[in-house]
């Protein structure tokens, strides 16, 4: 905290340059948002060997496929943040574009998780097989369904930009959708790691 | 209003519980009888060197932190005294803002106390957390928590009771518990300090009695509706009488061929075997306490109700009426027993079932 | 906008509902905070009847088991915490010098969330039955009975309630960050405010943590997952380190507050600055940082090994320190001062006096053997009344009488507030200094019913007459407030003769709070403004004292809007939280309560935004 | 106005630029786990490589480089918060991690 005090406002004159407020409601909300999916992957991991006489990681996982969507997921931080760099050059129409093609790969990647499900569901893993099956889906469904959110906003947010609201205050909405798509992204990186990659 | 009639009616009635308390009544639950001094079940009270050990533990904390309150009081009730606001006169107030010298003071000083205690807890942490050794060849003891009540398994031996402990004195007792249902935890304050009893898992507690005698426990793990009344109680006895009653307890029962209590034995076959075992006999259900030697134990139900003939049919008129349990949730296929339901027995199948029980010492 | 600023403060219910100006949400939390302390303490009332002689029988086990879950519950969840947010939303922005919290229409989110969750676990008492695994609802036995709802209840409620309070987290944050007055910088705002802070900090970090365990228990029960089921694999104690994970930074959440008003409650009474501001404020923020290091001091039954339950026992007994210091500076504030005995003065002392005594045996908790034989009787009771009920909840009496006149523009009866305190010390004390010899002699916690002869029974009785002291001490506080509704003496901007912010606005304050937004040059600016430090260090009034500037052109100032759709999303949660008790026939009414709440958030959205205060 | 407008940001061609190196780290982690060769070290260098990246997202892609430290701070405490309360967790649990 003692940090904090460095960037204090009010050291410089009367009407000094104050964070944005939403952003930091937001820096604030991801801080939070860390805690959440820390328990949810440190139970996967206290799980990830109890499969009783389900199928085990090792036996279901599919890496190629799973690091195809990961990457596809991985490559809308990319659509996400050009459109973010559009709205702050005010281009409306690229950033559309932009916002469109993230909301279409976040879509893609949930797509994929679907068919993921369905085929771990038919060799055998649901959430009640086990324990690493509970911790499991239930991990995946809480990062899927923030995907999902994110897509919402992706698309509200383009919606929006037809509108005069979202061009008043400069972008400012991408941006704060961007940050949240982002960490959903870093989110995956690391269940991409710890959840799949190292239980094969 | 309400209220108020309540706390009346209250005081009244209290005044005369306190003062027939005392002497015993027939109250199926009382201890009075079978204990005796202010607090049997004192935790501060111990009868055995893990007992002690935390006892001794206790007092040097307990007296330091006497000292510390008493040390702050002072200095506030000083200060309220000396600079209390005096009508009329005109002391000036210094506005003192602080003094670096006294807050170094006042952090390292409590560290330094606390460095004190630190040092004999951790060291005890890791004592009493030792296994017995080999040497001390110590009385192994399976605890098993059930939702309400305990059994006890004595692999040397291969009998299981409930909720009474029979211990040999002078010699550890290793304990390992786990539960069938939910989270209990085996508790005998005189003998050593708690340790929860977890599905799933096995945990360990040493015992120790320097005398023979009775020592109260008490499940200390909320477990549900009968959490209040499972109890159970530790007899320690000189080492030739608990290898006597051990002996005992491996006997299998012998069911009388004639009279009530072979009645009992009939309707004991149809309605109890499914949960209670009797060894020697058909019924070995471990669902539900071990019956074989039930004469021999002083209580039941979870050593909450003396155990004698008016007790007993109060408890087969209705169970879940002496001690609130949940049977109508019984699921005997998955094993979830939530207590033992009234089977509406008559009174004729209960003197029959009394007799048979009478005859199992 | 001149409009917006007359409906903004408009009043009637609607203008309640609607409300988005911090200080009206700030009472509706307190006046809720209130009802449910009623509602809590009744319960507490009817526990300690049942236990007032041996074998009670005034409640059955099925009750008595509903009515302790449900009063810690509700005291924990539903009275200290929004009796803190009550506090922290009404006078944060003003301490600040702003006009209004970051978020005003999220801040009214957060308290309609908060209130439908309160009346979600309320009604359960009537549908079945409440909760009744314990407030912190071990599995398996929370999971055990899936057939029955209640601690369904119990799980759902406090995720939405966890719900609300990580928003208006967020919310104080970003307040504190974003919206002081010019000069008020972080090592200037007053110590209240520093604790709410920390608070929001401990609430923003530690609840997604139980937010995930909730969820596992409520899947568990509900949807077949073996999280905490041993039979299927899973592990109980996992949910016992989440949720103390949470738990034991919770419980700070609770003292802090009260902690941050006994620091500006004495030194206004004693004439004197906080001794050693800075440490106070630095110890309160390792308290928060230790706070999270803990948690497991609750489990040290459960089985962590030595090398885990060592540890976890040097970081609990350390917490002592900050916590001294904290103790050691206000016993430095009074001393040397000139101490005025008003009411408020008079709850701060006795929050040190209680609280000490529940941080000491506290203490005696963290020496794990000895917690071996406490952990789950009565010792453990005591400790945690002594610390919430001497602690935060005096602490909260204090600042009740101390800024009841700010909000109310009226002083409360200080000879009936006198008689409040001391009934309530002496009740408090006789109800809960004997539960430490119950709980040493052997009587453990959440049973019903305790038989004669193990010697339990004199001291029981004696605190269930505490008990009812403490009603008495709570009934006399009810008729103060209502009395001084006409009697009470006018107050005046400044009756104290106060030291901060909300002392140079009028009681009650304008809905815009400062006519003019002030500028700090230093911490404690008020008493600047009117005393002056000789050499000697002794304070003398400026000749000309500040008279307090307050005639706004109200047309210039930009208040928020009143909003309906908060209250309206909140309520749409509570149809969808019914439903999810009621699976699957539920998901008709969980899929009407996301409509309403989508409903909800889409109009807020639409609504003209309020103006960002740093434009 | 607030600084929400950046001071040297990266332009597009670094994003591209970005994008293309956490596209090579997945596929080298991908091939790590197929290499066994390197199954001694596989579990550190996976997590490394992990932190490469998500030390590329959060300081590029969302520009916590270039803001003011109030924002890293607030998400800097999750971040590290997380992993020593949950090691600490695992650890009682005599589970380790990775
Ligand atoms: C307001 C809430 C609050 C606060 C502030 C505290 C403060 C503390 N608590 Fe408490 N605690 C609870 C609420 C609180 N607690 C609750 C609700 C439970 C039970 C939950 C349940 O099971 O239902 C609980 C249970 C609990 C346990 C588990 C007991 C058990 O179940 O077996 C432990 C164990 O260590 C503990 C320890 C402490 C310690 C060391 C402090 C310390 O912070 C105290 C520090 C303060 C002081 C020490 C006094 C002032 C200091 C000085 C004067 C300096 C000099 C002092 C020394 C050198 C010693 N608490
Ligand atoms: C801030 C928290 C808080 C507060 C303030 C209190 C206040 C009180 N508590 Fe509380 N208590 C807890 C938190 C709190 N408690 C917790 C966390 C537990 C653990 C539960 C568990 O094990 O899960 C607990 C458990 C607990 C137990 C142990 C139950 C058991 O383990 O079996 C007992 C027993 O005596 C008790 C008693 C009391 C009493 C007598 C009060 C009194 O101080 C209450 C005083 C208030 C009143 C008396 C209200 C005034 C009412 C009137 C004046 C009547 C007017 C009515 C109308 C107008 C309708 N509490
Ligand atoms: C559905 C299973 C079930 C059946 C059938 C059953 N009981 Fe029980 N019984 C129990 C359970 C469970 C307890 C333990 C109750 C407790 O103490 O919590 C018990 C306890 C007892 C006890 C006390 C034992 C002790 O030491 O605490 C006696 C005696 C007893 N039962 C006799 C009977 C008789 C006689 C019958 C037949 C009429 C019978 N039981 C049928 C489940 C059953
Ligand atoms: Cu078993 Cu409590
Ligand atoms: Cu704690």
């Amino acid at each position: 905290m003692s940090a904090v005090t460095h960037t204090d406002p009010a050291e410089h004159g009367a009407h000094p340059p104050l964070p944005h407020v939403r952003k930091v409601a937001m820096w604030a909300f991801l801080g939070s948002e860390c805690l959440f999916f820390g328990t949810l992957i440190s139970t996967f991991l206290l799980y990830r060997n109890r499969t009783g006489d389900g199928p085990t990681a090792a036996e279901i996982f599919d890496i190629p496929f799973t690091s195809i969507s990961s990457f596809i997921l991985l490559m809308s931080s990319l659509t996400m943040v050009l459109a973010h760099y559009a709205s702050e050059r005010k281009d409306w129409r690229r950033m559309r574009v932009w916002l469109l093609a993230t909301a279409l790969l976040g879509m893609t990647f949930l797509a994929g998780q679907v068919f993921e499900f369905t085929e771990f569901v038919h060799e055998g893993l649901t959430v009640t097989t086990s324990p690493f099956g509970s911790a499991f889906f239930v991990m995946t469904s809480f990062h899927g369904a923030h995907v999902a959110v994110g897509v919402i906003l992706l698309l509200a947010t383009a919606f929006m930009s037809f509108g005069g609201k979202l061009r008043a205050d400069g972008g400012m909405n991408v941006e704060l959708v961007a940050l949240y798509w982002h960490f959903v992204d870093i989110v995956w990186i690391v269940i991409f790691t710890v959840v799949y990659l190292l239980q094969v | 209003m309400e209220k108020s009639r309540l706390r009346l009616s209250l005081l009244a009635a209290s005044i005369v519980a306190l003062a027939v308390s005392a002497c015993s009544s027939d109250d199926p639950t009382d201890l009075g009888s079978i204990v005796e001094g202010d607090f049997p079940q004192n935790s501060l009270n111990p009868a055995g060197p893990q007992a002690r050990q935390i006892d001794d533990l206790f007092w040097l904390v307990f007296w330091i932190a006497v000292a510390v309150f008493v040390f702050v009081m002072v200095a506030l009730l000083v200060a309220l005294v000396r600079y209390r606001h005096r009508e009329g006169s005109d002391r000036q107030v210094r506005q003192v803002h602080g003094n670096t010298k006294l807050e170094i003071l006042w952090t390292i000083i409590p560290v330094v106390i606390l460095a004190v205690i630190a040092v004999p807890t951790v060291a005890t942490i890791f004592d009493l957390r030792e296994e017995p050794l080999p040497e001390e060849n110590a009385l192994m003891v399976e605890v098993i928590g059930h939702q309400w009540w305990w059994e006890f398994r004595y692999p040397e031996y291969g009998f299981s009771t409930a909720n009474e402990m029979h211990i040999p004195t002078d010699r550890p007792v290793y304990l390992s518990m786990t539960s069938v249902d939910v989270i209990h935890s085996f508790w005998v304050p005189q003998l050593n300090g708690k340790r929860d009893v977890v599905p799933g898992r096995t945990t360990h507690l040493t015992l120790q009695a320097d005398e023979p005698g009775v020592y109260l426990g008490q499940c200390a793990e909320f477990c549900g509706l009968a959490h209040a009344d499972m109890r159970h109680r530790v007899f320690a006895h000189e080492e030739a009488d608990f290898q006597q009653w051990a002996i005992d307890q491996a006997e299998p029962a012998v069911i009388p061929t004639e009279g009530l209590a072979a009645e009992g034995w009939e309707t004991f076959q149809v309605i109890c075997s499914a949960c209670h075992a009797i060894d020697g006999t058909s019924a070995s259900s471990q669902l539900a306490p071990n019956l074989t030697h039930f004469a021999s134990r002083t209580s039941f139900g979870g050593a909450t109700f003396a155990n004698n003939e008016e007790h007993l049919r109060e408890w087969l008129r209705n169970p879940p009426g002496m001690k609130p349990m949940d049977p109508d949730r019984n699921d005997l296929a998955a094993g979830r027993i939530l207590g033992m339901p009234d089977f509406g027995l008559t009174e004729e199948q209960i003197d029959g079932l009394i007799a048979l029980l009478e005859t199992l010492k | 906008m001149a409009s917006t600023d007359h409906t903004a403060h408009r009043g009637g219910a609607w203008g309640w509902i609607t409300s988005t100006d911090h200080k009206k949400i700030g009472i509706l939390y307190g006046v809720s905070a209130i009802m449910f302390f009623l509602v809590g303490g009744v319960e507490a009332l009817l526990i300690r009847t049942q236990l007032a002689l041996p074998n009670g029988d005034v409640l059955s086990a099925d009750a008595y088991n509903q009515l302790f879950t449900m009063h810690a519950t509700t005291m924990v969840f539903l009275v200290v915490m929004p009796a803190a947010a009550a506090f922290t939303n009404y006078f944060l922005p003003i301490l600040l010098g702003a006009r209004d919290v970051a978020f005003p229409r999220l801040n009214a989110l957060s308290y309609w969330i908060f209130f439908f969750g309160g009346m979600f676990l309320t009604i359960s008492f009537f549908v079945g039955g409440a909760p009744d695994g314990g407030w912190f609802g071990y599995a398996p036995l929370s999971t055990q009975v899936s057939e029955v709802v209640r601690m369904d209840y119990w799980a759902l409620g406090l995720l939405i309630l966890g719900l609300a309070s990580v928003l208006s987290a967020v919310n104080f944050i970003t307040t504190v960050f974003t919206m002081r007055a010019p000069g008020m910088t972080l090592m200037r705002m007053p110590v209240f405010a520093w604790m709410a802070f920390v608070v929001a900090f401990l609430l923003l970090f530690s609840l997604p943590i139980v937010t995930v365990g909730l969820f596992q228990v409520f899947l568990d029960r509900n949807l077949g997952t073996l999280f905490f089921q041993a039979a299927g694999g899973g592990d109980p104690v996992l949910w016992q380190h989440l949720f103390w994970l949470f738990g034991h930074p919770e419980v700070y959440v609770l003292i802090l507050p009260a902690m941050g008003i006994v620091s500006e409650v004495l030194p206004v009474f004693s004439r004197k600055p906080l001794f050693g501001r800075s440490f106070v404020i630095f110890s309160g923020i390792a308290i928060g940082f230790m706070g999270f290091g803990v948690w497991a001091h609750h489990m040290f039954t459960s089985g962590l090994g030595p090398v885990a339950e060592a540890a976890f026992a040097l970081t609990t007994m350390f917490i002592a320190v900050p916590t001294g210091v904290k103790i050691f500076n206000w016993l430095g504030t009074i001393w040397g001062g000139s101490i005025r005995f008003k009411t408020p003065m008079l709850f701060s002392l006795g929050f040190i006096a209680m609280f000490v005594i529940g941080g000491l045996s506290g203490v005696t908790h963290s020496i794990v053997p000895a917690d071996t034989q406490q952990h789950d009787t009565y010792y453990v009771v005591a400790h945690f009344h002594y610390v919430l009920f001497g602690g935060a909840i005096f602490g909260l009496f204090a600042g009740v009488y101390y800024w009841w006149p700010k909000i109310t523009g009226r002083l409360l009866h200080e000879g009936w507030g006198k008689l409040h305190f001391w009934t309530m010390l002496i009740g408090f004390n006789l109800t809960f200094a004997p539960m430490h010899i119950l709980g040493l002699a052997g009587m453990p916690r959440r049973t019903y019913r305790y038989p004669k002869g193990l010697g339990f029974e004199f001291w029981n009785f004696v605190a269930t007459v505490g008990s009812y002291l403490i009603a008495v001490s709570i009934l006399v506080f009810l008729w103060n407030w209502w009395r001084s509704r006409r009697h009470g003496e006018v107050a005046g901007n400044d009756p104290w003769d106060g030291r901060t912010l909300e002392w140079t606005i009028p009681s009650p304050p304008p809905h815009y709070n400062f006519a003019t937004v002030p500028t700090v040059h230093s911490e404690d600016s008020f008493w600047h403004d009117k005393y002056r430090e000789d050499e000697a260090g002794i304070a003398v009034p400026v000749a000309a004292a500040p008279t307090t500037l307050d005639t706004a052109a109200e047309e210039d100032i930009h208040m928020p809007s009143p909003s309906y759709y908060p209250a309206l999303s909140g309520f749409g949660m509570f149809i969808a939280l019914i439903g999810f008790v009621y699976l699957p026939v539920g998901l008709v009414a969980v899929a009407a309560g996301l409509m309403v709440t989508m409903w909800g958030l889409f109009g807020w959205a639409m609504e003209p935004l309020t103006r960002e205060p740093h434009e | 106005m607030s600084e929400s407008t950046h001071r040297p940001n990266p332009r597009p061609r670094d994003y591209w630029m970005i994008a293309v190196v956490l596209g090579v780290i997945t596929a080298a982690e991908v091939a790590v786990t197929y290499l066994d060769a390197l199954d001694a070290v596989v579990a550190p260098l996976l997590i490394a490589m992990a932190m490469a990246k998500f030390w590329l997202v959060v300081a590029f892609f969302m520009h916590l480089r270039f803001e003011a430290p109030i924002y890293r701070n607030l998400f800097l405490i999750g971040v590290i918060a997380t992993p020593i309360l949950f090691g600490v967790v695992l650890f009682t649990f005599g589970v380790l991690i990775g």
